[in-house]
């Protein structure tokens, strides 16, 4: 197999002010192969593969492509070799077009120098249907898409490189299982024709479904590298943890009992296109899953119940009393909760520290006279640390330099520590290793054991049945269907052809 | 006044007693030297020595032209005043004119123990920062133009800017015959000296010459270049405009405007300053009068009547020296100066 | 709240009516209707103001500010900001003086002036880029910089112009004055650059998301550098012009300018924090302000009401395009 | 690329190694720095410069520009910007001086300015939210506005002031300027609000990320309405000292700090991109360029140099920084 060799990795480091974030890792990429990279957060994934791909120098240690040793000045450089990436955190002009985001850096031109956005549209046309992609008009602004849609561009961008390797860091994480089912037949279609593909998922059944080989890091160090169907998850999160893991979370359907109250209930909502007229009740301790494809509308639906919309009609109830909510600070004081989709767009203040972040939305409790009582707040702040296991060097620490999983967790803090009635959560495990997801998902089942009533936006079914009491299912704004988790397990197979691995996931 | 005269002499017995090392050089030094005054100069020093060596802060300003000849003053006071042993000391308080940049100047002049300060106060306002050095022991010359609050200077030597204004309205009124429409380009809104040339002229023309109408006022900040363009502009609102009366800077741009559109001789500039730029246009006819107002008898005049003062006590006759406004012509600007000093003045 | 360069979307667009729509959403139309209707104001109130001669007057007034702001506005699109244009103008008045002065051909000066323009205005570049000096603080010392020197080789004193290289600035090809020519040249290929060219494309990118561009391959440090290399280039050009109009170098010319361009490109649609901008609107931008000062004479605007239109007007301008945003 | 707040950090830290290293770090530090060698080199050359009295010379310079620093701080740190600075001071200035006028006791006139100056930039703060206008381009009108206004009410003619309001400008606690003692106070104030209250906290969140400010319950639009009505306060307080100490009120007082003060804020290690930003910081910035221009008086610096050794010392102030943070 050593001709087969692409890439050699061989004894990388790289230190960050107080971390060590990759310990002398070696091993090897084959051509032609699917190579996935799992590990917690904060296992130096991000970071090994931004060095592969020229963002950053490593401090020590080399890299062969195709035998010959590589030093990358820049994303350039290493694109020039034949390394293209997909970043974990979406790298995208919101004020272009999907088509100059493509080409960014390399537009197409005529004879004359100029653009030739003709020629380029039908370029770009064509690249997003190699994708199946046909929903995307390559005029449109990146502004004017969803997240899901974004993350396509994305896909399509490192694939138009026509690389020899690419490396794809959490390409599926904000991406439906339709989408994610496109996305792997075009890996399959690149292994055909001899391209490598270095896989990075925190959701198990993918990395069985498409690699062929894994590779375990742990603490920045590498672990072991394993072939795929040799192996099982629960061996995986073993060697990523670096103990026996065996837990499995499991929830207790909770029923409705007939005459129980709603402590949540919406009644004919709408707000422009996405939301529209919308009905359904929530009851204490119940978990509800709002599904649906993409741009379905379920985060607006929840951003308007929180007031960062105005709704055009409609009524909430909260505990059979009609509220008013015209903003996110009304909405915290009649104790909703929200984490928001897209960490670095909503959640996120990148330039602050961990503390801050974690405490922004309880603040105002934990003042007296305006004055921040500090040592209550770096209390509150480190509990939440622990609790969530979040990987920093301290809370003092930016977020800014945390990866992009325990940034998840942060924004996850600061809403556990709100004490909500009614939670929100939209794509709450975003990005979130096997261990603290299992860790989150019993926080929120100890939530709604509490009585707090939980609604749950998640692109990962396996998430959605794990959780669940009930879902509904949106399209276009409208609630198209309620299934309870039982019933879900059908229809969801209908709707999304393999869950195989899914199953196996849950179990 | 009084007051002031017994701190001087106390600053002067102080000066006795502390400078007794210093007597051999005094004595050396007690033949007064016969040195001739620089052209452009009125006053000459007294002829006696100073007991120690004496030391003029003389604080200006340099953010255009008008400011030349000053400093020239400043710096021939500066070698005349040599050879009384005394130093002057030419010190610009900033590069923009504000009231506050003389209060930080003098403050920091108060602070260096200066023997004397030559100021050129301009705002209102700074009269208290004066009358503190006053109080100090500091005597304190104030030139050009200074607020219009009374202050313990020993006393202003200059035009006071209204006046020389009115002197602007009646220029305009000679050349217009009395009739007809002007426009006014002031430098900047507000500004102390820009206004009062502004009233002084408008006030007089008002009062005493009907038959004039002020199509506008207009700020230019002391920009050539948008004078061009605001002559243009009125010149198209107002083909029958006769002058254009630009208070500060950039006249000259007024002044190319109306040669570019053909207008020489039908159309005038009156404005201030001698600067070489003006005066070629006054040769060539476009700037009707230019009024001046002996910047460099000035800046050298202020040093050497603190010297006389810090010396001899004495001072001048009145506490207002008015200095002579000479107006340069089309008629007269031959008998004034000859060509090369504008024309090559680089 | 996400506004959006639609002027350059809008080339590609294919229907007509679509193409319609949202040249009416643009930032450019709103800034266009507000240069439209205080221009039919004026008109209104004036008879002067639609004379041939006027219009002249008005554009060769703002021509300068326009040709700055060409410059400006992609240094804004890139997510910089140039405060030393209105000096680095002066400075390369007193050079363009000093080169007529040896007595070269126009041509040489003209590029030779260009040359020292750009290079003087790369050096900023470089220092934001390089040494990563934040660019609002570069070019604030730039600026100091720039008219300090050009102070110090004047002695302060303006210094006139005998050389055929004043006709930039003075001249008329036909009834048109030769800035105007230059300045729509140069919003012509400003605005060509900036749809159609990589470089130009290169420029929004940075501005809108400079990891993305960084990742993409964009060499950005090059793309900044560029942009005041372009903009150094600008300023000789306006330099030549101002002290050609005058035919006299004033070591103090152009300064205050900064806001004047600023303001220009922001009117005309550019956001500060980057990304967004096109070439003709800060044309209109400009055109405004000259529309403005130009009615202030017309129609006799009394003294300090001048001061407070400008204000108006400025806020005026853009709020049109704010409250018609919010109804949308 | 990435610039850190340290000196937030370090205010928690436990260790104390690590809250020096941590210190030596920040840009604050850096700043402080830069301000130590240019008092050494000036010291050195002038045996005045360290006399107390010229100490509380230059202190008391500085502070007008500081406590508008503080307030511009704070609108930087939300992501904003006031232009408006110095002609709101102007026109605070004037209406003191009106104030003054109807022999309102001095407390009055403090607290009725206070108000006034409040209402004026809470104007500003109003358009940049409710109609959502650019701040750049709303408080570039409000300067054109509160100035003209000035110039209408004062007919362009200083205003003298008699009463004992001006003992804010010009008073003295012993040795002490009282200015200098405003300073210090509102500087206390800012850093104990920006760095330990809950809207102090909230205007840091508000520059790092709006949309998350506001889904964490923040009411964004109040937060940046608050900061430009804090500026007014700071603008009319300055607006009282500076006519205090010359005890006139002249229309066109305070036209240009905006640049001084912006300035100041930026070497004080504030970004104007929003989030970062500290008071302390704001004002060593001041003082910098307060010794600085005490140091051309002091040293007799030629006009000219002195232009230029304002750039040089902006630019190397910040450049202390940037190359501190490469090396790491
Ligand atoms: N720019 C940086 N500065 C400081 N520390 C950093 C920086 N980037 C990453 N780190 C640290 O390096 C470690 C590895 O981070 P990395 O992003 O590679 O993790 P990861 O394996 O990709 O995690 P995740 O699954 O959460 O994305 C983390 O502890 C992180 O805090
Ligand atoms: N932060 C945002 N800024 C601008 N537009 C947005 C933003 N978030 C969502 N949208 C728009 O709202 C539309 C509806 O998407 P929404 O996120 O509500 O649906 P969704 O069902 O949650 O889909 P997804 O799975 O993509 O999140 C999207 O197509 C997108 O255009
Ligand atoms: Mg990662
Ligand atoms: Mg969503």
């Amino acid at each position: 197999m050593n001709t087969g060799v692409l890439l050699r990795i061989e004894s990388i480091s790289k230190s960050f002010p107080g971390v060590k974030a990759l310990d002398g890792v070696s091993f090897d990429i084959l051509e032609g192969e699917v190579h996935a990279i799992v590990g917690e957060n904060g296992a130096g994934k991000s970071t090994l593969m931004n060095i592969l791909s020229g963002v950053y120098a490593p401090d020590t240690g080399k890299l062969y492509f195709a035998g010959k040793e590589v030093q990358f000045k820049d994303p350039r450089h290493a694109q020039e070799t034949g390394i293209a990436m997909i970043h974990q955190e979406l790298s995208l002009a919101n004020h272009l077009s999907v088509m100059e985001n493509i080409y960014l850096g390399r537009l197409t031109r005529n004879r004359f120098g100029f653009v030739n956005y003709k020629e380029m549209y039908k370029k770009c046309k064509s690249d997003l249907e190699c994708l199946g992609v046909t929903d995307i008009d390559p005029d449109t602004l990146i502004a004017d898409l969803s997240v899901s849609q974004m993350q396509m561009v994305e896909i399509a961008k490192a694939l138009s490189f026509k690389s020899k390797l690419i490396i794809m860091d959490e390409p599926s994480s904000s991406l439906t299982r339709k989408e994610t089912e496109m996305l792997f037949a075009t890996i399959n279609s690149l292994k055909q024709s001899g391209v490598s593909v270095l896989y990075i998922s925190h959701r198990m059944e993918e990395i069985f479904e498409i690699s062929d080989r894994v590779t375990v890091l742990r603490d920045g160090t590498y672990i072991k590298t394993l072939n795929t169907k040799d192996t099982n998850a629960k061996e995986l999160v073993s060697l990523m943890v670096g103990r026996e893991f065996n837990k499995t979370f499991q929830r207790k359907i909770k029923k409705i009992q007939d005459g129980e109250k709603p402590i949540l209930e919406v009644q004919g909502l709408s707000y422009g296109k996405k939301v529209n007229n919308v009905s359904f009740k929530l009851y204490p301790g119940e978990i509800l899953a709002l599904t649906g494809l993409v741009g379905a509308g379920r985060t607006e639906l929840v951003q308007t119940l929180f007031g960062l919309y105005r709704k055009e009609s409609g009524k909430i109830l909260l505990n059979g009393k009609e509220v008013e909510i015209n903003s996110p600070t009304e909405a915290i004081k009649h104790g909703l909760g929200l984490v928001p989709e897209g960490r670095k767009t909503q959640g996120l203040f990148l330039g602050m520290k961990i503390r801050e972040n974690i405490t922004m939305a309880n603040l105002p409790k934990l003042c007296r006279f305006l004055f921040i009582e500090s040592k209550n707040e770096q209390e509150k702040a480190e509990y939440y640390v622990s609790k969530l296991r979040v990987k920093a060097t301290d809370i003092e620490q930016q977020v800014r330099y945390l990866s992009g999983g325990n940034q998840q967790k942060t924004i996850i803090a600061r809403w556990l520590l709100n004490n909500p009635k009614v939670l929100f959560l939209d794509e709450p495990t975003h990005g979130v290793d096997v261990g603290a997801k299992s860790e989150i998902y019993e926080i929120i089942n100890n939530l709604a054991s509490e009585g707090v009533g939980i609604v749950l936006i998640s692109s990962e079914l396996p998430e959605v049945l794990t959780l669940a009491d009930r879902i509904l299912v949106m399209h276009n704004g409208r609630i198209t269907g309620e299934l309870s988790r039982e019933e879900a397990d059908q229809e969801i197979i209908m709707e999304y052809a393999t869950n195989q691995l899914n199953k196996e996931m849950v179990k | 006044g009084s007051k002031t005269e017994t701190q001087q002499t106390q600053t002067q017995q102080s000066g006795n007693s502390g400078s007794s090392g210093k007597t051999n050089e005094t004595a050396s030094g007690q033949e007064v030297p016969d040195v001739a005054l620089p052209k452009g100069a009125h006053v000459e020093a007294v002829k006696q020595l100073p007991e120690k060596p004496l030391r003029i802060a003389f604080l200006s300003w340099q953010n255009n032209p008008f400011w030349f000849p000053v400093r020239d003053g400043a710096l021939a006071a500066k070698e005349y005043l040599a050879n009384f042993n005394t130093t002057v000391d030419y010190i610009v308080m900033g590069e923009d004119m504000t009231a506050d940049r003389v209060v930080a100047a003098m403050e920091t002049a108060i602070a260096k123990q200066y023997d004397a300060i030559a100021v050129v106060p301009v705002f209102d306002g700074t009269e208290n920062i004066i009358n503190k050095a006053v109080e100090q022991g500091i005597p304190v010359f104030s030139f050009i133009a200074e607020g219009s609050k009374p202050s313990n200077r020993i006393a202003f030597m200059g035009q006071d800017a209204y006046a020389a204004g009115q002197l602007a309205g009646q220029t305009i009124e000679k050349i217009t015959g009395g009739n007809g429409k002007i426009g006014v380009i002031t430098g900047v809104f507000g500004a102390t000296q820009h206004e009062q040339r502004m009233n002084g002229a408008l006030d007089y023309l008002a009062e005493n010459v009907p038959g004039i109408e002020v199509v506008g006022k207009y700020e230019n900040k002391d920009k050539a270049e948008t004078a061009y363009s605001l002559t243009k502009d009125m010149l198209t609102a107002h083909p029958d405009l006769k002058v254009v009366y630009v208070t500060a800077g950039g006249p000259f741009g007024a002044a190319k405007a109306i040669q570019d559109m053909g207008l020489t001789g039908k159309v005038g500039v009156v404005c201030y300053d001698h600067i070489p730029d003006n005066l070629k246009y006054v040769k060539s006819g476009e700037i009707y009068a230019a009024i001046a107002q002996d910047p460099f008898g000035q800046g050298f005049d202020s040093c050497v009547y603190l010297y006389n003062y810090l010396v001899a006590g004495q001072k001048p006759d009145s506490d207002f020296i008015p200095v002579q406004l000479d107006v340069v012509t089309p008629d007269n600007i031959d008998e004034m100066y000859s060509e090369d000093e504008y024309m090559n003045a680089e | 709240m996400l506004s959006i360069n639609q002027a350059e979307t809008s080339l590609q667009k294919k229907s007509k009516g679509n193409l319609l729509s949202k040249l009416a959403k643009s930032k450019e139309f709103s800034v266009l209707v507000a240069l439209f209707v205080l221009c039919l104001v004026v008109s209104l109130l004036s008879p002067y103001f639609l004379k041939m001669q006027n219009i002249f007057n008005v554009l060769r007034q703002i021509s300068v500010i326009g040709i700055l702001a060409v410059g400006e506005a992609l240094i804004i699109i890139t997510g910089g900001i140039d405060l030393s244009v209105g000096s680095v103008l002066g400075f390369m008045g007193v050079m363009t003086a000093l080169l007529a002065k040896l007595h070269l051909p126009p041509v040489i000066i003209f590029f030779a002036a260009i040359i020292i323009g750009s290079a003087v205005s790369t050096i900023s570049g470089l220092l934001t880029t390089k040494i990563k000096i934040n660019p609002f603080i570069v070019t604030l010392g730039m600026m100091s910089i720039a008219k300090g020197f050009s102070l110090l080789i004047t002695g302060g004193m303006p210094i006139s112009i005998e050389n055929n290289i004043t006709y930039l600035g003075s001249g008329y090809i036909g009834p048109v004055p030769v800035p105007v020519i230059i300045m729509f040249i140069v919003a012509a290929i400003g605005h060509i650059f900036a749809s159609r060219t990589l470089p130009g494309r290169n420029i929004y990118a940075v501005g809108n998301n400079e990891r993305a561009a960084k990742l993409s391959g964009i060499r950005v440090d090059r793309v900044k550098i560029m942009v005041f290399s372009i903009m150094g280039a600008l300023c000789a050009l306006s330099g030549m012009i101002l002290s050609g109009t005058l035919k006299t170098a004033e070591p103090t010319a152009g300064s205050g300018y900064e806001m004047d361009v600023i303001a220009a490109v922001v009117i005309g649609g550019a956001s500060l924090s980057g990304g967004e901008g096109s070439i003709i609107g800060v044309i209109i931008g400009a055109a405004i302000m000259g529309v403005l000062r130009n009615s202030f004479v017309l129609l006799g605007v009394s003294a300090y009401w001048q001061v407070v239109a400008i204000g108006v007007v400025t806020i005026g301008a853009v709020a049109l395009d704010s409250l018609k945003t919010k109804r949308d």
